[in-house]
């Protein structure tokens, strides 16, 4: 079984070629189909692996298996975390895929197949990542999700925004990226190893850590949280995820972003656990510290957009901050929460990128202001966008509201009140719009302060279908339904949790802790909290607009998304010293 | 003092690559990037790594210099079209 | 946010960037150490499967598959820009004027491009013995190509690049080296196994199993995809124009303009 | 240490140290000269390190840099046409001292080398080498384009 | 001299890094920004040869020397590095090519004068 584990990453490779080079004599039609089916198969395949996964499959590429228990090859692991992670992709670009389907934007001439080709590329990359167990290795599908995402999100090239936020967006993730590859020299230059396990065991065995060590974290972790878009790292996200198109929005936002956060879990537990690596107590606070940070700065920044695509953009952050926050315990109650929410958040916000595409051809732009009471008649997409939000406040049985109750119990203390505030105020936002766009609930907002506003309308964007659309296609609707039933499903349907905990428990402690999850009345009371608290900030929000309009004080913060690179490379700059700072005790007291 | 060499592209590099930052026209860039390029693979060299200094050869003197002056023409084409055009 | 505030940023984040790199410097080892037990393996293991440099053997055989994924950034960024530069609705292709070389120019050309053209060759032939390989020599390869528009103009090179063949080849190429690798699998072992092919004679072209065929499928690859690359921009910069642009007049028709525009 | 090396170390130093200083500063003609010779000074440098490592196999760097070095040039001559019609390079001095130095280097190591095979791949990069340069020389200092653009 | 030498190599890759993102930081021109980020690059290819560097070794390439007779550097770091030099190179390619877009759709490649996404 293990043997099939490349297969992850080259089926998707094969069809992408072929698409690529078939590219222009195939019809559109054919080219999609094609598309669809290879990711299909890619989802079976991972699908079918993932029963297989305890105790986790072990694959060397190459046949090259250790000799005296030193390898020359590439070891790939397929344990629970890794496959179910490429379960996620696949499965998610098999619906963004589906829900482009003969809608999406006329492609380039002659070139029917690249935009399928691309995303089959992208889910390769991904599931490369996730199924990565070398070190350079999984830079190298890194890479190759970044690469493809720029293209992606830049390939509206008429887009005035497009191409801005797409090249921020690669410059951005490039230099965080070649942050990763010189802190990957820095551990091999210790070690002389690249498998993660050896890493990991190479720094045990030279002592506590030093210099060294710390600088090899920080410079990693800098790749992997620009990916993850944690706070001061995460400027290139909303610029990104506010332009793309909506199939490539609803990718990076459910999995790619959250691929960030599950490198860092990955690398920490495989390379940074053990005595030579870091304290478990300096990576709790620096994950801890950055976690909050972004949470409460995306949840700020997610109620200021008018923008509706944006606005899920930094709902993301928000949500990602929370993730960083529960991965940060450091315990298996934590990593089985985050890993519940991420599955649960990945449909529930593919969903809501789903419905606001669908806004977009059918209305021409994702402003909350300017759609205010217009979309009244798509009562299907209104009944999913609420549901949505719903969904992600942390409304049980959602799978967020269960990944979202575990995580608060594990992360205990103050920070519960954190989950809930944030949770509630992004999906507060997120209702904020369905209450007007959909139900034309309120005053029409005035456009106060004219045009020197620092902010982001979202008037003026393309549908990014051929014409505006005039019926909404069954597939760009069915999608989103059945992202959300999945999302559903991920919380409500029995064992699925505990199935999650096995994978997880089966992955970090080969099984020997198994935590039991499941709904507590704690959990579920606190779900209904945020989500009352949600709907009650979106009724005010919705009919005394002043009371929680963006105060002068807000301002400062808004600046600093100033959609110059140069100041989120500075910013990124600022973030590696924070990193290193809050991580400074333990090579101090080590 | 065999070392000698590799202090002395070392340096080399090291300057280029300053150079290469600070010049900030793109065209005078690019004649830097490309000395950088030639430098790097004389390091990689004496580094005792010829293949990767045929790699920088290959990419560093002729190929990234053409991408990035295409771009400047292609850019400043355009430029000129405002210039003429606009207000 | 005004430049000196982004200033301050970057001087603080630099200095702390810059405190941490040279506190982990210190602690490196020793420039010239001599423990590389990867390194060492890797040598031996390449000796074992008759592959004379050991470069090759690792990014062929030992580490086939991150070639894979390099391999395939390569093709997505050539794909990503091909749909980047593609002529949108609003531009037309207005045909260059022929450029007029000077004789010495046009000959030396006319004369290197075959050479440069045959020692892209060997340096992809020889990638398993002395140095170079499928990368390199794909990329002196592509180059030598646009001699001709150096040399010549842009329609010369026009000709002898009919740019489909050159998409499709680079398409074929990566999934030669995906068919490989499957066929690894199939044959008995392992995705990407060298375990197919006899080994041969050390030092010889066909020693090393699978790796001359990887090695040549990257070459064409690199190949291919280095003239698609550099076919869009040239694209850009000398044909297609926007609606009101004016075409190149002349190929050469660079208005004297003040650097740092 | 060998006289080879110490050679090349004095090559570098010294020689692509000042074209590093060239194309830093200064008018675009004189960058775009210091572009050519740092390739020109870079190749013999490589033909030197293969001899001074014993490792023939660097030789095909050379060959490499000999065949694209001039390319590179040529990029920049073709392309910056325009801005350098007005204000023409003119190295004549420098380049055909670099190519001496090329030529020399090309000699000496074909005297050590003696009749071989190596021996037409040193003269290969020794023709490539010095025909590269002078002519990329002549196509910067105007040579680019024919009469009728005068 | 010794002492130094140790260290001046990865010392050289450090300082090469924060140079490229310092003109990164400051850059008025895309192009130049990208021209910046391919210095930060060839950073990491310093680094990584410097790792897999041994005194007095040659390269690990058995075409005409035969194996066992000298001392060889780390063919690992040097596989790594060379194929990520060409393929930077086509990064490089399609960062330019969205940079000839940014040209085309905002009239200008100064990154202070794109100010459409904000707040």
């Amino acid at each position: 079984m293990h043997r099939l584990l490349p297969l992850l990453v080259a089926v998707p490779l094969l069809g992408a070629a072929l698409l690529a080079a078939l590219g222009r004599v195939l019809p559109r039609v054919v080219a999609e189909s094609v598309g669809c089916a290879v990711s299909a198969g890619t989802a079976a395949l991972a699908v079918v692996l993932l029963p297989h996964s305890s105790p986790p499959l072990v694959e060397w590429a190459g046949g090259w298996e250790p000799v005296r228990g030193y390898g020359v090859g590439i070891v790939l692991v397929g344990d629970g975390p890794g496959l179910g992670m490429a379960a996620l992709v696949s499965l998610l670009t098999l619906a963004a895929l589906a829900y482009s389907w003969r809608s999406f934007d006329e492609p380039p001439h002659g070139h029917t197949g690249a935009f399928p080709a691309l995303m089959l590329l992208f889910q390769a990359g991904m599931c490369g990542f996730a199924i990565a167990g070398d070190l350079f290795n999984a830079f190298v599908w890194f890479e190759l999700m970044g690469v493809v995402a720029y293209a992606l999100t830049g390939h509206r090239v008429e887009e005035a925004r497009a191409v801005q936020g797409a090249l921020t967006f690669a410059i951005v993730n490039s230099l965080g990226g070649y942050a990763l590859l010189m802190g990957i020299a820095l551990l091999y230059a210790r070690t002389g190893e690249l498998a993660m396990a050896e890493i990991g065991r190479g720094l045990d065995a030279g002592g506590p850590p030093d210099a060294l060590v710390l600088a090899g974290f920080v410079l990693v972790l800098t790749g992997l949280l620009v990916k993850a878009a944690a706070v001061p790292f995460h400027f290139w996200l909303p610029d990104a995820h506010a332009v793309a198109p909506t199939p490539v929005c609803m990718l990076l936002s459910g999995v790619m972003v959250q691929l960030g956060v599950f490198g860092v879990w990955r690398i920490h537990g495989t390379v940074f656990s053990g005595p030579g690596g870091l304290p478990a107590g300096d990576v709790e606070r620096v994950l801890m510290v950055l976690g909050a940070v972004t949470a409460a700065i995306g949840a700020l920044m997610c109620w200021y957009q008018r923008h509706i695509k944006r606005l899920l953009a930094y709902s993301t952050i928000a949500h990602t901050g929370l993730f960083l926050l529960g991965v940060g315990t450091l315990t298996p109650e934590g990593d089985d929460g985050v890993a519940l929410y991420v599955i649960g958040h990945a449909g529930v916000k593919a969903a809501l990128f789903a419905c606001t595409g669908i806004l977009l051809d059918r209305f021409g732009s994702v402003d909350e202001h300017v759609l205010h009471g217009r979309a009244g008649a798509l009562r299907g997409v209104a009944v999913m966008f609420a549901a949505a939000a719903l969904g992600l406040a942390g409304l049980p049985p959602f799978g967020t509201a269960l990944g979202k109750s575990v995580t608060e119990e594990a992360v205990g203390g103050p920070l519960t009140v954190l989950y809930v505030v944030v949770s509630a105020v992004t999906a507060g936002a997120v209702l904020r719009v369905a209450a007007r766009v959909f139900l034309g609930l309120g005053p029409r907002p005035r456009e106060a302060r004219g045009e020197d506003a620092y902010e982001t309308t979202g008037n003026g964007e393309e549908p990014e279908t051929e014409q505006r659309l005039v019926r909404v296609p069954d597939t760009m609707t069915a999608v989103p339904a059945l992202l959300l039933a999945g999302a559903l499903a991920a919380g409500a349907v029995p064992g699925f949790a505990d199935a999650v905990a096995r994978a997880m428990s089966e992955a970090t402690t080969a099984g020997l802790v198994h935590t039991s999850v499941h709904w507590t009345p704690v959990g579920i009371v606190l779900g209904l909290v945020s989500t009352l608290l949600a709907v009650g900030l979106a009724a005010v929000a919705v009919t005394r607009p002043e009371l929680l309009a963006p105060p002068a004080r807000a301002l400062p913060l808004r600046r600093l998304q100033s959609g110059h690179v140069g100041d989120y490379v500075a910013w990124l700059l600022v973030g590696t010293t924070v990193l290193g700072v809050l991580a400074l005790p333990a090579v101090l007291t080590g | 003092m065999a070392e000698a060499v590799i202090v002395v592209a070392l340096l080399l590099v090291a300057v280029s690559a300053t150079a290469a930052v600070a010049v900030r026209d793109p065209v005078r860039q690019s004649l830097v990037l490309a000395v950088l390029g030639v430098v790097l693979a004389v390091l990689f060299t004496v580094l005792q790594a010829p293949d990767v200094g045929l790699s920088q050869l290959a990419v560093g003197s002729a190929l990234t210099p053409l991408l990035l002056l295409l771009t400047v023409r292609k850019v400043r084409r355009r430029g000129r079209r405002d210039e003429e055009g606009g207000p | 946010m005004n430049p000196r505030t982004r200033l301050w940023l970057v001087a603080t984040g630099g200095a702390g960037l810059a405190a941490l790199l040279v506190a982990a410097c210190l602690r490196l080892p020793d420039f010239g150490g001599d423990r590389h037990p990867y390194g060492d393996r890797a040598v031996r293991a390449s000796l074992e499967r008759h592959v004379a440099n050991t470069v090759a053997s690792v990014n062929f055989d030992q580490r086939a598959f991150d070639t894979l994924g390099e391999l395939t950034i390569l093709f997505a960024a050539v794909l990503g820009c091909m749909v980047l530069l593609r002529q949108t609705r609003d531009e037309h292709r207005a045909p260059p004027e022929p450029a007029d070389v000077a004789l010495p120019v046009r000959r030396y050309a006319l004369l290197v491009l075959p050479v440069a053209l045959l020692t892209g060759l060997y340096v992809v032939a020889h990638g398993q013995l002395s140095p170079g390989g499928g990368f390199q020599g794909g990329v002196v390869a592509a180059t030598a190509l646009h001699l001709l528009y150096l040399g010549a103009d842009y329609r010369a090179l026009e000709r002898v690049r009919p740019i489909g063949p050159y998409e499709a080849g680079d398409a074929l190429a990566t999934s030669a080296y995906l068919v490989t690798g499957v066929a690894g699998l199939i044959g008995g072992s392992a995705f990407l196994a060298n375990t197919l092919l006899p080994y041969g004679m050390f030092n010889t072209l066909a020693s090393g199993g699978t790796v001359p065929l990887l090695n040549a499928a990257v070459g064409m690859e690199v190949a291919c995809a280095v003239v698609v690359l550099l076919a869009g921009f040239l694209d850009q910069a000398v044909e297609i124009v926007e609606e009101g642009e004016d075409g190149e007049r002349d190929d050469d028709g660079h208005d004297h303009e003040e650097p740092g525009k | 240490m060998n006289g080879w090396i110490l050679t090349v170390t004095a090559v570098l130093g010294a020689g692509v140290g000042a074209t590093l200083w060239g194309v830093a500063t200064g008018p675009l003609r004189r960058r775009v000269v210091a572009q050519n010779l740092s390739t020109a000074l870079a190749c013999p440098a490589l033909l030197l390190l293969a001899q001074g490592y014993e490792r023939p196999a660097y030789v095909d760097l050379a060959l490499v840099l000999a065949l694209l070095g001039p390319v590179g040039t040529l990029v920049f001559a073709r392309l910056l046409a325009g801005e350098l019609a007005g204000d023409p390079p003119r190295a004549g001095a420098l380049t055909w001292s670099a190519a001496a130095l090329g030529a020399g280097v090309v000699l000496v190591l074909c005297v050590v080398e003696g009749p071989s095979r190596a021996l037409v791949k040193l003269l290969v990069v020794g023709a490539l080498l010095v025909g590269g340069n002078l002519l990329a020389s002549r196509a910067l200092s105007g040579g680019m384009t024919g009469a009728r653009r005068g | 001299m010794t002492a130094v030498l140790h260290v001046l190599p990865y010392l050289v890759a450090a300082w090469v890094f924060l140079a490229g993102a310092y003109g990164l930081a400051t850059s008025r021109n895309l192009i130049h920004a990208v021209g910046c980020l391919s210095v930060c690059q060839a950073a990491t290819y310093v680094l990584l040869l410097a790792v897999g560097y041994r005194d007095g070794a040659t390269a690990p390439v058995f075409s005409d020397m035969a194996p066992g007779t000298r001392p060889v550097v780390d063919p690992v770091v040097q596989a790594l590095a060379l194929t990520d030099v060409v393929v930077g190179a086509t990064v490089t390619a399609l960062l330019l090519a969205l940079v000839v877009q940014v040209a085309k759709r905002h009239g200008t490649v100064d990154p202070d004068e794109l100010t459409e996404l904000r707040g």
